[in-house]
């Protein structure tokens, strides 16, 4: 579709639009270690930017600050303020030239502080990112990486705290991935560097710390792969983001009181992998459908829709059930924060009641 | 476009005046010793979330709120506690907001980042960068259309001119020629930032001159100054002069907020910023002029600290911020109209299933995470 | 929640937040006449700028130019260009003076040239005009009116025709409404002027031209209440903005062929009106819906969980059927324009195939 | 900050260089007869969508781009039929873009406002006002990141100097020196709005002062003036010097696009700007200057009218953009790696029951609205 033309070629025309695609390594065994979810994503980046010197990184304090949540860290001091980039606060100017770098031979990761701010930059994201490829007949695309931490639990009341996914999953063009475990915000990430396309990468502020093995090695998590992490016979869970590590939790509960469930991680948001959701729904006859986000016109809205019009509607044993957060902005106090959205004790709750339904 | 303003010969209003005096070193005061016991409490953990403190900023709010009539408004940001208290907010519902309370004056819905006064004329601080501006803009636009006379005051950072929403909403401004003053309180960093890094030009103000409109630059830790810039950018607005830029220079001692490890800045920047400290300044031009004793100064400090004392230990005792209430009826939180109520079968807002660990008494009843 | 006063209140702090909602009139008897979808939205704001000196009108080429699709028309002659104001082309400038504007006694309506332009003012829609209310506790409210058309078939391309419905439908805190018809888009836009949040009023760019009888008398249409224009036994269309149409057109083909289906408009998606809905598609057992907006993750999704987790599940007689705009931005030629979208004959098609199922 | 440009002492360049002259006039006249083509196709309903017309602003497109080195390159708007002719753009695959051809640049995906031909460094039209502006800006960090020497030309309008884009990527192309020329094509509306209304400054260029680079005002109809200011803020930006906002000062003979009443503009200005005709003009001085005879000059208007009528020919004849096609693999023209195809299960994109009356032989299977 573009002409095979590398970064160094010094003829600048082609080479605006000659970066090509890397095409992932075969995913290798490897060592892991425990690492945290940030330093993941951290390593994911550096191993990228060594690697390749087409990565470079810009957002805001990402540079000797080490980013907002200190994902950035050493990479400015690792690869210098040319290719780890502080900003001026101009969210919509930084993602526009991160869309202007993409297309001249760059690969651009974009770092916003929260993913609320994506507001400010919508025009690129939505109506230049994610349909140049398509509006210019495929004559060029725009391989940009959005990175921005979502979620609420911290404190930082509504303008802080929002979950958006279901806005860029719903937009053609984009794809989105949210990495619920260290690994994943690693293998995920590497393979947005890779794709050509422009990818929305969702973390969760409260995954940050957590930590988890990850392969030592630049192994990709393809995108548009669901992982079924805990497999079940009474119910399903699906999940996203921070709700994976919730149901998780509120599975190991519910087993001991007799009640089995399967945890599915969605990973990707678009393109849907629509194959392993309804699959393990299908194993169960009943979904619990658990996500952050409102639940009114939401992501896990999707999913149900899935479910409503496929086969799987004849295998359920019981209506869907969708636990998601209020349809509310996100409130400081920390009492109120925390009723705003699924816990893990209504995860429980909400299993007992679905498993017995029917 | 550039001017740089010079305090005027106060007769009035300044040091030399014990009113107006003992007023402003109040006021810094009360900024000072509420976001130093908000620290405080921040970091024996009984504050949740973030905080943005303006402590060595004290002058920029307080000069401009006193520049201010009684029906005139702000507009604040993400450090907008001196803002809110220079504007007349009482300190109670400010701290019980922060302490999450039902008392406070966001009901525990808005915290640090959304704090106001409404009824005091504050529009509202505001989390997102820029993010007021537009918003005092089209309020200095429903003065103007109904007549109140009153002028809008817009406070943001240096960072802030960076956005777009500045951009847009400062013609704004100049095109209608409204009456709004833009007040870029100038602390030299956006976050880690630098202004000689975010700007190719040398000051905020001359910014203006894209507008169309006066910039004006002045000491931002000198209140007499800020008070006389702001003063003549509020009658030029409220005489149909239209929007003034007016940048106060200053600086915070704190970090950015709770997670800054002040990588950015040198410590000999910070100590040489403390030492121009805006209250001590103003204290010995007040003794200097001779307007105020040492014992009224004292009187003044021990009013603060008292005052900010009760503000902590009555909200300290009032009721949280009821969970169980907000979920019987989210609807009414969310809207100023929650259908439901006069629509059958729509309902704006349904708790579907959460707060289960209210009526769990199991330790596992808070999760991890949400911390 | 706020205090009474005047917007004729002199004294400014106090006025500044004193609006107070106007209750809507009880829907009268009114005499008819048949006029265009947009003279029925300029008569609206005709009629509460008439009655209402709070209330005004801004945004690009309102003015003399009379709107972008010709809808503001003589409204700058008759009021003014203090109340029927041009703008420079500033969206999030403009809607945030709107949301200024609401917070200070006035009743703005902001007009986007193109719904694909509130991508620009996010910031001011999402963060600020849905959440102070919210995030005040109640101390101030955002009476503001965002009108936008949407949609394609003009020819306008990827940048110029999207439907984005789901986001704000999704937004926490905003009211969405998408009148189908000209008395919806008086009566709908007289509601919202009254309403005291702020409501994303989203016409369509195909209907400013369709004609309709429309109340003489300025008649609300309440916000929250589906419509069914057409009953029958076999399947329920549920649809959406300009779909509406298309399925009553498809409605009235297949009548001829014995299939007899009902058609909802949903007209409010937020709030959603789920006992008008969920009944209509409980009477037939079979739901075919219909929405122009890309399927995933979209307002169709979010009708199809509702089903999937209600007793409506149980009266289906056959799996939901979503027909969807394909997840694809809006291509420019005509021929692709057109299959991008549902049309009549695909709505009479997938009418056909899900009449027979189950 | 504001400096006015005067055209240079041609030397290699102008309307004395018969080389320079001819190529610049032949420009002038494709895009005019290009877009007067277009006109008559849509006046005789043989054409979709809506247009943007930039005739009467040739030289601005044709100064500036001839200013170029073959490996810049440029960013264009909705009014962008000309900078792509400019930029060296082919008129037949142009013109079949615009009768939704598969032939067409953008295979009929996108039209008017999206028109470019990438190949020659045209970064794409945009039919979103400020759009293209970041963009920009950031393919100049890519070229100095890679020292490719490359300089990036930004093109938009007056209007849109008042979004927030125009504003934060100027900013962001000062402070990071890049090498980009932001060039306002100045017509004195956007839309219906005069830049007397919509800013309260009296010229775009003087802007620039609020990012500290030059800004440079230039009649936008003589294309010796705007080549020579452009050259100039081309070898800035090669140079190292960073951006210079260019301000060229034209009009639009046209409404704003196909719905325009002209409600706002006076017949006896658009009269006056429809005389001073920048390609008259420019041949008055080629013939002034004696470069090109008469004979030469109506080579080359033969030359132009040729050219657009082959592509229109050519065009019509060429295959429409083929739904079929479209809809057997949407995913390929979404994503340039379109998933399902190398990960099973996952559909990026799915036709689900469209394009039935592709299928369908009824007069019906054109439904009204689509038209
Ligand atoms: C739109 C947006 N972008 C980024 C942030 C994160 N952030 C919060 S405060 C801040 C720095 C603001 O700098 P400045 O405007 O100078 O104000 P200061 O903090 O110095 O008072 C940043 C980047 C935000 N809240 N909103
Ligand atoms: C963000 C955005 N807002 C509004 C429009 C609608 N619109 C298209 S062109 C135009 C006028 C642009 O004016 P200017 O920038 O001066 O360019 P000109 O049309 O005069 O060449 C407007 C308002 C748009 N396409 N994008
Ligand atoms: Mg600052
Ligand atoms: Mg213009």
């Amino acid at each position: 579709m573009t002409a095979t033309v590398e970064h160094s070629n010094g003829t600048a025309a082609p080479a605006a639009f000659g970066y090509v695609a890397g095409s992932a390594p075969a995913d290798a065994p490897a060592g892991e270690r425990v690492i945290t979810y940030s330093e993941a994503v951290r390593e994911a980046m550096g191993q990228a930017m060594a690697a390749d010197d087409r990565v470079v990184l810009l957002g805001e304090d990402v540079g000797v600050y080490g980013g907002a949540f200190g994902v950035s860290g050493d990479l400015h001091g690792r690869f210098g303020g040319e290719r780890v980039r502080d900003t001026p606060i101009s969210e919509l100017g930084i993602v526009g030239a991160g869309v202007g770098m993409a297309l001249s031979g760059l690969l651009p990761i974009v770092e916003i502080q929260f993913s609320d701010f994506t507001c400010q930059a919508m025009d690129q994201i939505v109506n230049q990112a994610a349909k140049i490829h398509f509006m210019l007949g495929g004559a060029a695309h725009v391989p940009l990486v959005l990175r921005a931490p979502g979620g609420s639990g911290t404190g930082a009341a509504g303008q802080h705290s929002q979950s958006l996914e279901a806005w860029f999953a719903h937009t053609p063009g984009l794809k989105v991935v949210m990495p619920s475990n260290a690994a994943d915000a690693k293998g995920l990430l590497l393979s947005a560097i890779d794709d050509p396309d422009p990818v929305v990468v969702l973390e969760h502020k409260l995954l940050y710390k957590t930590s988890g093995p990850v392969p030592v090695e630049p192994v990709r998590v393809p995108i548009g792969k669901a992982a079924v992490p805990r497999r079940g016979t009474d119910l399903t869970m699906v999940a996203t983001g921070v709700m994976v590590s919730r149901c998780l939790e509120a599975a190991a509960r519910l087993e001991a009181d007799g009640v089995s469930a399967s945890v599915v991680d969605v990973r990707t948001l678009t393109p849907f992998d629509a194959e392993t959701v309804l699959g393990a729904i299908d194993e169960t006859g009943r979904a619990l459908l658990v996500q952050e986000a409102p639940r009114h016109v939401s992501f896990m809205s999707e999913v149900a829709a899935r479910i409503a019009e496929s086969e799987s509607l004849y295998r359920l044993l019981a209506p869907v059930k969708r636990l998601c957060g209020l349809d509310s902005p996100i409130p400081y106090a920390p009492q109120l924060e925390r009723v705003v959205v699924p816990q893990v004790d209504d995860v429980v709750a909400a299993a007992r009641a679905l498993a017995v339904v029917g | 476009m550039t001017e740089l303003a010079e305090a005027p010969a106060a007769s009035d209003a300044g040091a030399a005046d014990p009113r107006w005096a003992r007023e402003a070193l109040l006021t810094m005061y009360r900024i000072r010793r509420f976001e130093e016991a908000v620290d405080d409490l921040f970091a024996r953990g009984m504050m949740h979330g973030t905080m943005h403190l303006s402590i060595g900023q004290e002058a920029s709010a307080t000069g401009v709120c006193a520049a201010l009539a009684e029906g005139d408004l702000i507009a604040s940001t993400h450090r907008g506690h001196g803002h809110c208290i220079a504007k007349g907010a009482d300190l109670l519902p400010m701290m019980a907001e922060l302490l999450a309370k039902d008392s406070g004056y966001c009901r525990g819905r808005g915290g640090s980042m959304h704090i106001a006064d409404v009824a005091k004329g504050n529009l509202g601080a505001n989390g997102i960068v820029g993010g007021g501006i537009p918003i005092a803009v089209g309020s200095a636009l429903a003065q103007k259309l109904r007549g109140t006379g009153a002028v809008v005051v817009c406070f943001f950072g240096d960072g802030a001119t960076n956005e777009g929403a500045f951009h847009e909403a400062a013609n704004l401004a100049a095109i209608w020629q409204l009456p709004v003053v833009l007040v870029c309180e100038n602390n030299k960093y956006g976050m880690s930032f630098s202004t000689e890094k975010s700007m190719h030009v040398a000051t905020v103000a001359e910014r203006a001159a894209a507008y169309g409109f006066p910039g004006v630059r002045v000491d931002g830790n000198d209140v007499e100054a800020v008070f006389a810039a702001a003063t003549e950018a509020v009658a030029r607005a409220r005489g149909g002069g239209g929007p003034t830029l007016l940048e106060t220079m200053t600086y915070r001692w704190k970090g950015h907020s709770k997670s800054d490890k002040n990588l950015y800045r040198t410590r000999e920047e910070i100590e040489q910023w403390r030492a121009d400290d805006p209250i001590a300044d103003f204290e010995a031009k007040i003794l200097g002029a001779g307007s105020l004793t040492d014992e009224e100064l004292e009187g003044v400090r021990t009013q603060a600290r008292d005052e900010v004392r009760d503000a902590v230990r009555q909200s300290m005792q009032a009721p949280d911020a009821d969970p169980r209430a907000f979920l019987a009826d989210p609807a009414a939180a969310v809207f100023a109209r929650p259908l439901g109520s006069h629509v059958a079968g729509a309902r704006a807002v349904e708790p579907h299933g959460l707060g289960t660990a209210l009526d769990a008494t199991s330790p596992a009843a808070t999760s991890e995470e949400s911390k």
